[in-house]
């Protein structure tokens, strides 16, 4: 019998967090004895680009896809002729629209990574003040949803004004234009928050260039592997993210027992993922794989070198 | 008067045996050719005889297929126009090689600019050195001037400068009158006289008898690429060197008619342009050669293109068999049956790189096409008509007109406007830097379309073409009609006067 | 024929046969090259020969071969136009505002095409009426196009098109052939025949050798560069429609880059950059070179940057070696 | 005469973006303290080196579509040495930055030069073989910031008299043109072989040649520029600077540089770059939001040439001495 062959689409090829997401599926495939995982995506993070190598994965007839998308509802179509064609699909970590996968997979629950961008940032301002946002491209559809979150919750934290918010793109170049061009026009900013793995190292660049070290905080999501050097410097006084290798490990699992062992993905749904416990599936087939980890000076040299 | 030659000496350069070949032509079989010190040497020859050839030879732009050249008896090898420069030839050009982006002094010194102790170009020694060559030649602007804003006459004087400025002992001209009006040439014989008395060896490439009869020494003619024979022009005859250069003896005489005059088929009445002519008023009529003479840049090109559509007058009618036409395309133009040859024949004549056939049915593929689409056995059927008509000489109708002689492109604009059937064809330069040969070819046909009741239009700079074909003659002056002359009128001094507006002017010498 | 022969010189229409002709033309260069690709993917590849998977395989380029039918035309006359894919993202983005407002699959469609013919008249007007260089004033409406776009979409996306709209971009005609296979054969055959057959066509080719002896001859060199741009943005609103339909959603960024892709593909069909001559049935077998390559490279999961390697290398070489090959003859024979 | 009483092209340029300083300065005084304005011509010098560059190609009536692949590929190998061989002083990493670019430009050069393939399809197709290499040889990994040595990162910030190495880079840069341009041979040669290439021949000027260098002195520059900006940005991928070349070719537009070669000036390229740079660090600061960037640079470029195209029209030759008596 041949191997199963998951293919684990990414947004963009070379990006450090799903370097790592691709390191856990390995894991899962190796657990799993006779997987195969075809790591792909395209270079640049648009939904065209995706699509086309899920039009390639369908004439590959691959037994699953596991998505992180760029677009919400440009992937539709041809996710659902991946289904069509009995492929398994489910999105993780950036999802699609319910009709184009049968699950997706949250690195976390979205008010609770709402929730902890804004309260990383607020901490360190006992006395309120102004924050900045720097997100991924504008189409993100995970960013959106947590700075949505972020806004239900804002109540909570009296005196913090988000006072803009910009978008980086996921480029580092355009990243760190944007932190400056935040800085210039805020002078008294207190906050930059980057709910993106590249933004917030980009953000962290130009705040020690910038010379605001100790006056603006950057915080976010990021990898530790990257944002040690921001916490060294003080330009980050902390930081949260699942683990990648953990989120790559359970999309792959996902994948597998849906496609494999007949398991229906339903509202109520309980779906086993190896060591990470079960799934369980919302009325609109999302499920929550763990609750975010705040690293700061005090444990980042414990994981600097893991992702 | 060409002075008795000297002595003869040894040539400081001679071509021997050069052979030069493009893909599928020879340009240059074996041909040889010697310049002296201190006298000119005239190479004359037909349309595509090889004479520019010869010069890009000289001048290191080319390299020969074979043959040896030698300076002062050393054979030697141009790799670069550099390398000739270097060993003493420079050349004006037949093209106009300048630079319109840069000034003056650049475009006299580009390639070997003086230079400063770091390497930079000196710009004040250049400045210097350029107005020195300026002030040699007399000529009226400064070296700062940038050399898009010069008149082309200007320009040619800048291309002389350019010339000069390179310590040379062997000038070349090829064509260089060819662009100026009589003051400029006048001065340019001057010029020539003073490079002589220097000791120079001079060649002088010109399709004017009057003008190789009286600067130079010595002759020598190719023909098809080939040597045919030199000598001193003091041993040889006009008639004799034409026989030569054709190969045939040619009829110099103009095509004699009689004139039967129509109706009136075109008038002009009060066109006015803004910067290039004002109050332009005449009339055609049926099978006449109506002449426009005038002195190089007075706007004869410029009206007759607005009359074709080109360029808008401000103001002004055209009146075509009566009926007031407006026209705002050349296609408005053809569709009332004017055409137009025009004068640059590279640029605006044949569409290079279409077939033949394609360009003589551009025009009128309306009448090939049925509903719009294309029909290529009438395209070819019309083609072939009209290229017989003017014995064109080509391979196939599907050859690119770009392969043709000059000649024989000149024949495919005519014959693209002749199928569409017009009332008035109008003919810019239509000789120009044509050969003796084809030149009383193009008489005979402009006769013959007049005789068939087309009206005929022509533009000449040639005082005898203006006064052999025409029935009257329009002279222009600084965009404006200054006189209109027939019959007796027609004499080259009244022509002349009109055009050069002598009597407000000193009375120049003529030669 | 022959009785007028006796008195003048007879001129042949042609001196090489047809068949010489086509046998050396460039069209068979790179049908030889399309035909060397589907062999290598069929080997390299179980899952190449397959009618579904070579179905899926044409909307990686029958979108974009649509652009590059009318871009051909322009090329040929001498413009260029790169801002086509930013005519999509507009053309997208109306469509996506008109479904906001209710708008049905007929009244999209008809917004689609408007906007782009509204665009290529725009870049039209710069070019032929106030005579700016057509590579300059298309790198602006580039950015400006898209530009509008992004003012009205910023972060957002349009979605929410009518069930029926995604007839043309996920439509099945019959079995495996898509809608916009029939979109792009009609096409391909509209242009062949407009470039090949028509008068039109060879005023096209006149601009393109020398626009100035064109117009010389009475051709309206200005009214025939205005209509290829019309055309143009007029085959851009097509491709949106057929784009929007098949992503069915609307985002600023859609279509990126595509302008390049779809100038290669001309420019691999033996179009002349410097305009004057190429042909449209070169343009569809360089549609289905594209194709076949970055379908075959897909199959073994090579990333699409690797691919653009392979089509980069193949618009250079297949340029490149014919003029090696003549030096290369030359020099043998001197 | 006319020409000189009208402002030259660079002051209208030049004005265009005093005008625009003064519209922000009007809402945000902060935008032209000296410190912000250094910030901003810092984060424009990247733009300024390749516009410079790309003038050069574009007056030998070429164009260069493959600096930005260029820069990235240069970029990311620096940066693969960099995190290989930690110690390599940094004047080495630059003549290898240099070098790289050069032969980048140099393969585009030689194949406009000696097979003569129009320079957009050489450089459209170098251009993407040039990413896809950067993918090859990084495997599509990022180089991050923690991964380079401060050494490396920290040159183009290290500040000198007050102002960033990489705005210095950028002032020498421009100054090296200027006389480059003006008075080397080179300089001349390039303007004329963009200006008239038939003549050029005749002047013993090789076209080709000349074309290889301007190719290669682009290629350089991206090179150089490619060191700089991953330094600058601390990161390295295959997308840095992704579609930047049109923008620089933007800039070289607005600056009045004629894309049929043979005209325009250092001093307009520099101009153009520094406008588009104004317009992009303006507009955040004036809230108008983000998304207007495309259009509003678009409009520039519109406008820029239309008005370029205005200002460069021939006025016609005067024949009418009444018409001259009138104006
Ligand atoms: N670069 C070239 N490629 C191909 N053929 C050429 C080239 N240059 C010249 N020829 C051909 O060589 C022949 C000689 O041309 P050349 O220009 O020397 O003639 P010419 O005597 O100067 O004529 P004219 O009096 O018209 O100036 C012509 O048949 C011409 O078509
Ligand atoms: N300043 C100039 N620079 C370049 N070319 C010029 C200039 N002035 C005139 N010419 C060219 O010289 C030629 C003569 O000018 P124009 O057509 O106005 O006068 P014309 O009376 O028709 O002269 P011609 O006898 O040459 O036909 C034209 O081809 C024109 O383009
Ligand atoms: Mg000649
Ligand atoms: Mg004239």
């Amino acid at each position: 019998q041949d191997n199963v062959r998951v293919a684990l689409v990414v947004k963009a090829l070379g990006i450090g967090f799903f370097e790592a997401a691709a390191k856990g599926a390995e894991e899962a495939a190796a657990e799993l004895g006779n997987v195969e995982v075809i790591y792909t995506g395209p270079t640049d993070t648009t939904a065209e680009g995706q699509i086309e190598v899920i039009n390639a994965l369908i004439a590959q007839k691959v037994d699953a896809i596991a998505i992180s998308a760029n677009d919400t509802d440009a992937l539709v179509p041809a996710l659902k002729r991946a289904m069509q064609r009995g492929i398994t699909v489910i999105s993780w970590d950036s999802g699609v629209a319910p009709e184009g996968r049968q699950l997706h997979l949250n690195p976390s629950s979205n008010p609770l990574i709402g929730n902890m961008i804004i309260k990383l940032a607020a901490d360190h301002l006992p006395d309120g003040g102004q924050v900045a946002l720097l997100s991924a491209t504008t189409t993100s559809t995970n960013q959106n949803i947590w700075m949505e979150e972020m806004n239900k919750v804002m109540g909570n934290y009296p005196g913090v004004e988000v006072v803009a918010t910009v978008y980086g793109d996921d480029l580092a170049d355009k990243s760190y234009r944007e932190a400056t061009g935040l800085m210039q026009s805020y002078p008294d900013l207190d906050a930059i928050i980057a709910p993106t793995s590249v933004g917030i190292v980009a953000a962290a660049q130009a705040v020690v260039d910038a010379g605001k070290v100790g006056q603006v905080n950057v915080t976010g999501l990021g990898l530790p592997s990257e944002m040690a050097g921001a916490i060294e410097s003080g330009a980050s006084q902390s930081f949260a993210i699942w683990n990648p290798i953990d989120l790559g490990y359970s999309a792959t699992m996902l994948a597998y027992e849906l496609s494999q062992n007949g398991i229906e993905a339903a509202p109520g749904a309980e779906i086993p993922m190896g060591r990470m416990g079960t799934l369980t599936l919302d009325e609109k087939n999302e499920g929550a794989m763990a609750d975010p980890f705040v690293y700061d000076s005090s444990n980042i040299d414990a994981f600097k070198s893991i992702f | 008067m060409p002075q008795s030659a000297t002595p003869v000496q040894t040539p400081v350069v001679s071509m021997d045996a050069i052979t030069k070949t493009f893909p599928g032509v020879t340009a240059l079989d074996q041909v040889k050719l010697d310049l002296y010190p201190g006298q000119v040497t005239a190479l004359v020859g037909e349309n595509g005889a090889g004479k520019s050839t010869t010069v890009k030879v000289l001048t290191g732009i080319y390299q020969p297929n074979g043959g040896t050249i030698r300076i002062d008896g050393t054979p030697i090898a141009f790799g670069n126009p550099n390398a000739a420069s270097d060993a003493g030839i420079t050349a004006i050009h037949q093209e106009t090689v300048l630079f319109d982006e840069l000034c003056v002094a650049e475009n006299i010194f580009i390639g070997h600019a003086p230079r400063n102790k770091l390497g930079l170009i000196d710009t004040r020694e250049m400045h210097r050195a350029a107005q020195v060559l300026l002030d040699e030649i007399g000529a009226p602007f400064s070296t700062h001037a940038q050399l898009r804003d010069l008149g082309i006459a200007n320009k040619h004087l800048v291309a002389i400068a350019r010339a000069l400025s390179v310590d040379a002992r062997v000038v070349i001209m090829d064509e260089p009158t060819a662009a100026l009006s009589h003051k400029e040439i006048e001065e340019l014989y001057t010029l020539v006289e003073t490079l002589k008395a220097q000791g120079k060896a001079i060649l002088f490439i010109s399709h004017k008898f009057d003008e190789i009869f009286r600067i130079a020494d010595r002759y020598t003619v190719f023909r098809d690429g080939a040597f045919v024979g030199d000598g001193l022009i003091a041993d040889i005859d006009e008639n004799a060197l034409v026989k030569m250069m054709v190969g045939r003896a040619v009829d110099q005489i103009f095509p004699t008619r009689t004139p039967n005059l129509g109706e009136d088929v075109l008038q002009v009445v009060g066109y006015d342009h803004p910067t290039e002519f004002a109050d332009i008023n005449f009339t055609l009529k049926r099978g006449e050669i109506l002449g426009f003479y005038g002195l190089v840049g007075a706007g004869r090109s410029e009206f007759m293109q607005s009359l074709f559509g080109i360029t808008r007058p401000s103001k002004g009618a055209c009146k075509i068999n009566g009926k007031i036409r407006i026209i705002r395309s050349p296609a408005d133009a053809v569709a009332n049956g004017i055409v137009y040859v025009p004068e640059d024949r590279g640029k605006q004549g044949a569409v290079i790189g279409l077939p033949i056939f394609q360009n003589i049915t551009l025009p009128s593929l309306k009448r090939t096409s049925r509903s719009g689409f294309l029909q290529l056995a009438e395209e070819f059927k019309l083609a072939r008509e009209y290229a017989q008509r003017l014995d064109l000489r080509a391979a196939s109708l599907d050859q690119d007109v770009g392969n043709l002689s000059g000649g024989n492109q000149q024949k495919v604009v005519i014959a693209k406007w002749l199928a569409t059937q017009p009332q008035v064809i109008i003919l810019d330069e239509p000789t120009k830097g044509i050969d003796i040969g084809s030149k009383a070819a193009v008489h005979e046909f402009m006769t013959e379309l007049a005789s068939q009741g087309l009206s005929v239009i022509m533009v000449s700079s040639e005082i005898p073409e203006v006064i052999g074909m025409s029935d009257r003659v329009i002279v222009m002056r600084d965009g404006r009609i200054a006189a209109e002359l027939s019959g007796d009128d027609l004499r080259p001094e009244t022509l002349v006067r009109h055009a050069a507006d002598i009597t407000t002017a000193p009375k120049r010498q003529e030669a | 024929m022959s009785d007028t022969a006796a008195q003048t010189r007879h001129i042949p229409d042609r001196l090489n046969s047809r068949a010489f002709r086509i046998l050396r033309s460039w069209e068979t260069l790179l049908l030889g090259v399309a035909i060397a690709i589907f062999v290598i993917n069929t080997f390299t590849s179980p899952y190449f020969l397959n009618a579904w998977n070579l179905s899926d395989a044409t909307f990686n380029f029958t979108e974009k071969a649509m652009i590059a039918f009318a871009m051909a035309l322009l090329i040929i006359s001498g413009e260029i136009d790169l801002s086509v894919a930013s005519i999509i993202a507009l053309a997208s983005t109306a469509m996506g505002l008109a479904v906001q407002y209710g708008a049905g699959t007929p009244e999209l469609v008809l917004i689609g095409l408007g906007v782009g013919l509204l665009c290529g008249a725009f870049n039209a007007v710069f070019v032929t009426i106030l005579g700016l260089p057509s590579i300059v004033v298309t790198i602006g409406t580039m950015s400006l196009f898209r530009g509008i776009s992004y003012i009205i979409l910023g972060d957002n996306a349009f979605r929410g098109y009518p069930d029926s709209f995604a007839w043309f971009g996920q439509g099945y005609l019959y079995w495996v052939f898509t809608v916009e296979m029939l979109f792009f054969v009609v096409i391909a055959i509209f242009y062949g025949v407009l470039l090949h057959k028509t008068n039109f066509g060879r005023a096209v080719y006149a601009i393109g050798n020398n626009p100035t002896a064109a117009l010389f001859s009475g051709i309206r060199v200005q009214r025939v560069k205005f209509i290829l741009f019309l055309l143009t943005g007029l085959m851009s609103g097509v491709a949106a429609i057929c784009l929007t339909s098949r992503l069915g959603s609307t985002r600023p960024s859609i279509a990126t880059g595509m302008e390049l892709e779809v100038v290669t593909m001309v420019v691999l069909g033996g179009i002349n950059i410097l305009g004057g001559s190429g042909s449209i049935p070169g343009v569809v077998i360089a549609a289905f070179v594209m194709g076949l390559v970055t379908f075959g490279l897909g199959l073994l999961n090579v990333p699409g940057i690797v691919m653009s390697i392979f089509i980069g290398l193949l618009l250079i070489g297949v340029i490149a070696l014919p003029r090696l090959w003549s030096m290369f003859t030359a020099r043998r024979a001197s | 005469m006319l020409s000189r009483l009208f402002p030259a092209r660079e002051t209208i340029l030049a004005s265009a973006i005093m005008l625009l300083l003064v519209i922000v300065a009007s809402r945000f005084h902060g935008f032209v303290a000296p410190s912000n304005l250094a910030n901003v011509f810092n984060d424009t010098a990247p733009l300024i080196i390749l516009a410079l560059g790309q003038t050069v190609v574009i007056l030998t009536r070429c164009i260069d579509l493959s600096v930005a692949a260029n820069l990235a590929l240069t970029g990311m190998a620096t940066a693969m040495i960099n995190v290989a061989l930690p110690g390599l002083p940094i004047p080495v990493i630059i003549a290898i930055a240099v070098m790289l670019g050069a032969i980048m430009g140099a393969i585009n050069g030689v194949l406009v030069w000696k097979l003569a393939i129009p320079p957009i399809v050489v450089t459209l197709g170098t251009m993407t073989i040039f990413r896809g290499i950067i993918f090859l040889i990084s495997d599509g990994k990022w180089v991050n910031s923690h991964e380079m040595s401060a050494a490396f990162t920290g040159f183009p910030r290290a500040a000198f008299l007050g102002l960033p190495v990489l705005s210095w880079t950028a002032i020498a840069t421009v100054i090296i043109f200027a006389i480059m341009m003006a008075r080397t041979p080179l300089g001349r040669s390039i303007f004329a072989v963009g200006g008239n290439p038939h003549a050029a021949v005749y002047t013993g000027i090789n076209v080709g040649k000349t074309q290889f260098f301007a190719f290669v002195i682009s290629g350089a520059l991206a090179g150089l520029t490619g060191y700089l900006w991953v330094a600058r940005y601390a990161v390295a991928y295959v997308d840095i600077a992704g579609g930047f070349e049109l923008e620089v070719v933007a800039a070289c537009v607005i600056g009045g540089i004629s894309i049929a070669g043979g005209a325009g000036s250092v001093g307009g390229a520099v101009l153009g770059a520094i406008f588009l740079g104004v317009v992009k660090n303006a507009l955040p600061v004036v809230n108008i939001s983000p998304f207007w960037q495309l259009a509003i640079s678009g409009s520039a470029i519109l406008i820029a040439v239309a008005f370029n195209a205005r200002a460069g029209r021939a006025k016609g030759r005067i024949i009418l001495k009444t018409t001259e008596a009138n104006s």
